[in-house]
């Protein structure tokens, strides 16, 4: 019995080290660190600093990294009261947050932010002007726009969240949304929410885009990762991470995995376009 | 109901396995945390755990000692005010509870700590509070449900208040006082609102200690059904619900046995039913 | 040394008394005094109105406050009855192994955690409510409702069954002596000596609905206009404080978040007054 | 030991040998402020039973419950005048300020209810509970007076063999014996019966009258009766009791009256008011 754990401790200790030593060069930059990174806020950053920390701390189990989301709104709070090391933000930060507490922003990433509709729905293309309508309430169904007769039921998400800011301000151009439109707290829930309803209209980012969910074209641009790459598709953000004052070494080496080939790696596997550094 | 629990076992059943609890890690050495786990529930399943006995154990000694004040020590204004005010914290929800742990952690950050964050302390004291009030009322009704002659009895003995108390009053409540306990465990282990707001996170691994964040099935399952991003994900979020609720209902088989074991050692062991009943009439 | 003992356990059982009443303060201390300085600073009529629209400066969570009563009070109408049917089921209307198979039920579903719940009726009420509704997306007050119905069917199932099983005791053999058999003792004299059980249950089950949080957040659409339908996506006080704690702490939107919080709080203290109120004059009469 | 004679402070010391086993002067009792004694002066012999007779409400029980002042323990009583009892042969004011602690005259004094009260533990718990946790006795000393208190009370033959199993299992005869035996177990000064024959049927009532008359002659006994017929069967001394005073006391040497004449004394509550 003895024997087995022990050769099940070896195998496990063996695979660590040959773990990190295929990742070796930019995760060397942890070793002989130790401590703790709080992260919190934006829901779309959520995947890549669980893939980050997932390798950090494999590699290197002295450092703990905790992660929640909660929104934008969240990752600006919790990091400008301290409660967190890095709060993530779907969009720029506004100069008053900036100068409320101190804060400085690193983007890493780029994500566009599409309209999805139910695979279901006939409709294959919308524009600006449609989506402003429907959102304020005055398109209400969706044979007005080309579709079968059906009722649109909206979804948007709540304010503390980027990917509403960036829709909000550049899609729906400060427009109306409907106080009716369900609220919905996180991009998954509203693919969740999305996929199931074939009546429903919203909008997540591009990175969550899969099979459940179809994104039409706005204003004939195809919303894509490599078109919000190479700007021909326009309703776009950058990922933010964000920290009170310059950050720590420790917190600091892991802002600077995530702009390494690996780092960036893990952010197109997560489906967003690395910024080049 | 039976369709609910039928269909959580259709669509979770499939992800019941070790890749759901310790992801690609080795059992072992997640269990003994030399390795980390991301993608299994291992951690949240250890975080509930731990977040369950701390909360117990802050929360049962004031309740049933609260409890115990108000059945028979408290004088009748006492007994009015604290009950009403017990009534009212049994009333407050649990998200707003929650509120109060985070305007808490504000004030103490603004004043005695500093460098206080969202932790495993402050969600098992918010949610000691949250199940104080059943603890209280529990042990309170279950004394007062108890007949007015045995307090005699144990004054005709001779036995002091305290001791009538501690031999007679609270074995023959025993019944009752647990099954309060065990409602109040099994609302610690599946609230969500007031650790959303204290302390549980995403990711976190296990606890750490108890100024750390920590992961907890309840929050894990709410994080799962809104973040979901493939049907692998979504399977693995219903084994969690059912991992939660073979936990709960767990407890509740614990309780019960203990219950009858109790019971069995308190009042004697029952045994050759029908003599028994032949002596009634001899 | 008994007497000693007994002083230490006076002392310890007034201490955790006194612990019990502090913590009940603190509580309402905190909340009162974070909800303060929105009414000192002139952003409590904003907040006491009638629309919600951060975007236009516009902060008025009266529309949840409607939201929270409408939804509870529902799940109250439809849980309700459907207790006092299970709690007749178990005293006697159904043979003995199906109320027995009900108690043992019941007892199980008090363990079921709330988000267990809401997670499976996301996949399978929700689309049902759709088709059922004819429109709307099925995250709604009526949804929202039912499931709340469900979460506190076994707690006030249970409340009933406490007290009906202590009457019916009292009560079953002087009723046989009168020739009534098992229903007619429960209708004519069970339920009518229960009356005040029947009624903390009702309390007990609309102070539970009206603080679950991650039903309405889950299943009730959380659009924060007026409830006027039950297809209507509505926004409940608990899902609002869900929502919205993430926001920036000097906006007149996280003052509202313990506005909200207060107002739960006054919500439930005027059931438990109601409550009391009513039963003392119950007991005087 | 801590409970025994020597932390008693004799605030009155009999210089005669002591021929009373309790004595009542000017006793009141108030339940929320009615009145239910009213100016009861009484004293109890040292030998032999006293029955307290007399209709329901006139305040027998209460007038058993001074002894003991178990009258205490129920809410809203308040209750005036001195109450002295010989306790291991020390004729104390029970009542005075110098005598705070009630438990520690109850340990001396033994009750019987109407209703057999066994605790809902084992036979043997039920006897062996008091003694542990009022007496603080050794487990050799529990044993041994475990034993002989089954005997006295006519139960060993009948429950040797099951002392475990519950108490609720016995007859209700057997309950209010194993009772009995739970207080005299206890060795104590006085025993106080409630109508211990009340909710028995007449076989089982024989059988503890049979035990009181054994009982007699070594413990003073104050007992409630609804009997008259009993109360005339086992009274050395007998009070009647009408609307919380004493009506009547006679003793046996002088002749107890019969029972119609009792019956008819019972019957005018118009000689006192």
């Amino acid at each position: 019995m003895v024997q087995k754990f022990r050769t099940l401790l070896l195998t496990c200790l063996a695979l660590t080290l040959t773990a990190s030593l295929a990742w070796g060069a930019p995760l060397d930059a942890f070793t002989g660190k130790q401590g703790t990174i709080d992260i919190a806020g934006g829901t779309a950053h959520i995947p890549v600093m669980k893939e980050a920390a997932k390798r950090i701390m494999t590699a290197n189990p002295e450092i703990r990294i905790s992660i929640a989301g909660g929104g934008s709104g969240v990752g600006v709070q919790q990091v400008g009261e301290g409660l967190v090391q890095i709060g993530n933000t779907g969009r720029a930060l506004s100069e008053a947050e900036v100068a409320k507490y101190g804060l400085v922003s690193f983007p890493f990433a780029i994500d566009g932010v599409a309209i999805v509709i139910n695979p279901a729905n006939g409709v294959d293309a919308l524009t600006a002007e449609q989506v402003k309508g429907i959102y304020a309430g005055k398109i209400t169904n969706w044979k007005q726009i080309g579709g079968a007769d059906r009722a649109i039921s909206l979804y948007t998400r709540d304010e503390a969240s980027g990917t509403r800011e960036v829709f909000f301000k550049k899609l729906l151009a400060k427009g109306d949304i409907a106080t009716s439109a369900n609220v919905v707290p996180s991009n998954g829930a509203m693919k969740t929410a999305v996929a199931q309803d074939p009546g429903a209209v919203g909008y997540v980012g591009i990175g969550y885009i899969d099979a459940t969910v179809k994104a039409p074209s706005m204003d004939g641009m195809i919303p894509s990762q490599e078109n919000a790459a190479n700007g021909s598709y326009t309703v776009t953000r950058k990922l933010y991470m964000n920290t009170k004052g310059e950050p720590s070494a420790l917190v600091r080496t892991f802002i600077d995995y995530l702009l390494t080939p690996e780092g960036a790696e893990i952010i197109r596997a997560s489906g967003y376009i690395p910024l080049a550094q | 109901m039976l369709a609910l629990v039928g269909v959580l076992l259709r669509n979770g059943t499939g992800a019941l396995g070790q890749a759901l609890f310790f992801d690609s890690v080795p059992p072992l050495a997640a269990i003994t945390g030399q390795v980390p786990v991301w993608d299994g529930i291992w951690p949240a399943c250890v975080g509930t755990l731990s977040l369950l006995a701390l909360t117990m154990l802050l929360a049962l000694g004031p309740g049933i000692g609260c409890g115990i004040y108000l059945a028979s020590y408290a004088s009748p204004r006492i007994k009015a005010l604290l009950g009403f005010a017990i009534d009212l914290l049994a009333g407050v929800p649990s998200i707003v509870m929650g509120l109060f742990g985070f305007t808490l952690l504000l004030t103490l950050r603004h004043s005695a700590a500093p460098n206080a964050g969202p932790c495993l302390l402050l969600a098992s004291c918010c949610l000691a509070l949250l199940v104080l009030p059943v603890l209280v009322s529990t042990t309170r009704g279950a004394l007062e449900a108890l007949p007015r002659q045995l307090h005699l009895s144990g004054a005709a003995l001779g036995l002091c208040r305290w001791k009538t108390m501690r031999h007679i009053l609270l074995p023959a409540a025993a019944r009752g006082i647990l099954s309060g306990v065990l409602l109040a465990a099994g609302r610690a282990a599946e609230d969500t609102a007031v650790i959303m707001l204290t302390g549980a996170v995403a990711n976190a691994g296990l606890p750490a200690g108890l100024t750390a964040r920590f992961e907890a099935l309840p929050f894990t399952i709410f994080y799962r059904s809104s973040q979901y991003r493939d049907a692998l994900d979504l399977q693995q979020g219903f084994a969690t619900t059912l991992v939660l609720l073979a936990l709960s209902l767990a407890l509740l088989a614990a309780a019960t046995r203990l219950q009858r074991a109790l019971d069995q050692r308190w009042q004697g062991i029952r045994t050759n039913r029908p003599t028994q009943h032949a002596d009634r009439h001899a | 040394m008994s007497v000693r003992e007994s002083r230490i356990a006076s002392l310890v059982l007034g201490a955790s008394a006194i612990i019990v009443a502090l913590a009940v303060l603190a509580v309402f201390a905190f909340l009162f005094k974070f909800a303060l300085p929105v009414f000192t600073g002139g952003q409590g009529a904003c907040i006491l109105s009638g629309v919600w629209n951060p975007f236009k400066g516009q902060f008025g969570i009266l529309p949840m406050l409607a939201a929270s009563l409408c939804i509870s009070l529902s799940a109250l109408l439809i849980g309700w009855p459907l207790a006092l049917g299970l709690c007749c089921c178990m005293h006697g209307f159904t043979p003995r192994p199906l109320g027995r198979f009900l108690s043992i039920l019941l007892r199980g579903m008090t363990a079921f955690p709330t988000v267990v719940y809401g997670f499976a009726a996301i996949f399978l009420l929700v689309p049902v409510m759709r088709e059922a509704l004819g429109h709307g997306s099925g995250l709604n007050w009526a949804t929202a409702a039912l499931i709340l119905s469900l979460v506190t069917l076994p707690t006030m199932t249970l409340v009933m069954d406490a007290g009906m099983h202590q009457t019916e005791r009292r009560l079953r053999l002087t009723g046989a002596a009168l020739g009534l058999n098992r229903q007619q003792v429960f209708s004519h004299l069970v339920l009518p000596a229960c009356r005040s059980d029947l009624l903390a249950a009702a309390a007990l089950g609309f102070a539970r609905a009206l603080g679950d949080t991650l039903i309405p957040l889950m299943l009730a659409g959380n659009a924060p206009q007026w409830p006027t339908a039950a297809s209507d996506s509505i926004r409940t006080l608990t899902a609002h404080i869900g929502l919205v704690l993430a926001t920036d702490s000097s906006s007149a939107t996280y003052g509202s978040l313990f506005v909200a919080g207060c107002l739960l709080l006054l919500a439930n203290m005027c059931v438990q007054l109601m409550l009391r109120t009513h039963l003392r004059t119950r007991g005087a009469a | 030991m801590p409970n025994t004679t020597s932390d008693f402070n004799p605030t009155e010391q009999e210089t005669q040998p002591i021929e009373r086993a309790a004595r009542l002067k000017h006793v009141c009792t108030f339940f929320d402020g009615v009145q239910v004694l009213h100016d009861i002066s009484l004293e109890i012999p040292a030998h032999g039973i006293t029955v307290l007779v007399g209709r329901s409400g006139s305040g027998k029980t209460t007038l058993l419950r001074t002894f003991n002042r178990l009258n205490e323990c129920l809410p809203g009583c308040r209750t005036r005048g001195s109450i002295h009892v010989s306790l291991k042969g020390q004729f104390m004011d029970v009542h005075g300020p110098a005598f705070r602690d009630a438990a520690r005259l109850r340990i001396h004094i033994g009750m019987v209810f109407q209703t057999p009260d066994v605790l809902p533990v084992s036979i043997r718990r039920n006897i062996e509970l008091p003694l542990r946790h009022a007496l603080g006795l050794p487990q050799a000393d529990i044993d041994e007076r475990l034993q002989q208190a089954l005997r006295e009370s006519g139960l060993w033959e009948e429950v040797s063999e099951r002392l475990h199993a519950p108490a609720e299992t016995l007859s209700g005869g057997q309950q209010q014996r194993l009772c009995l035996a739970r207080s005299l177990a206890m060795h104590p000064s006085l025993l106080l019966l409630d109508e211990p024959t009340a909710s028995l049927d007449s076989v089982s009532a024989r059988t503890i009258e049979a035990l009181l008359q054994t009982l007699r002659r070594r413990y003073p006994v104050v007992m409630v009766s609804h009997s008259l017929g009993q109360a005339l069967r086992l009274a050395d001394r007998l009070v009647l009791m009408n609307n919380g005073r004493i009506q009547h006391i006679w003793n046996r040497q002088d002749g107890l009256p019969d029972a119609p004449t009792l019956e008819t004394m019972l019957e005018d509550d118009t000689c006192c008011t």
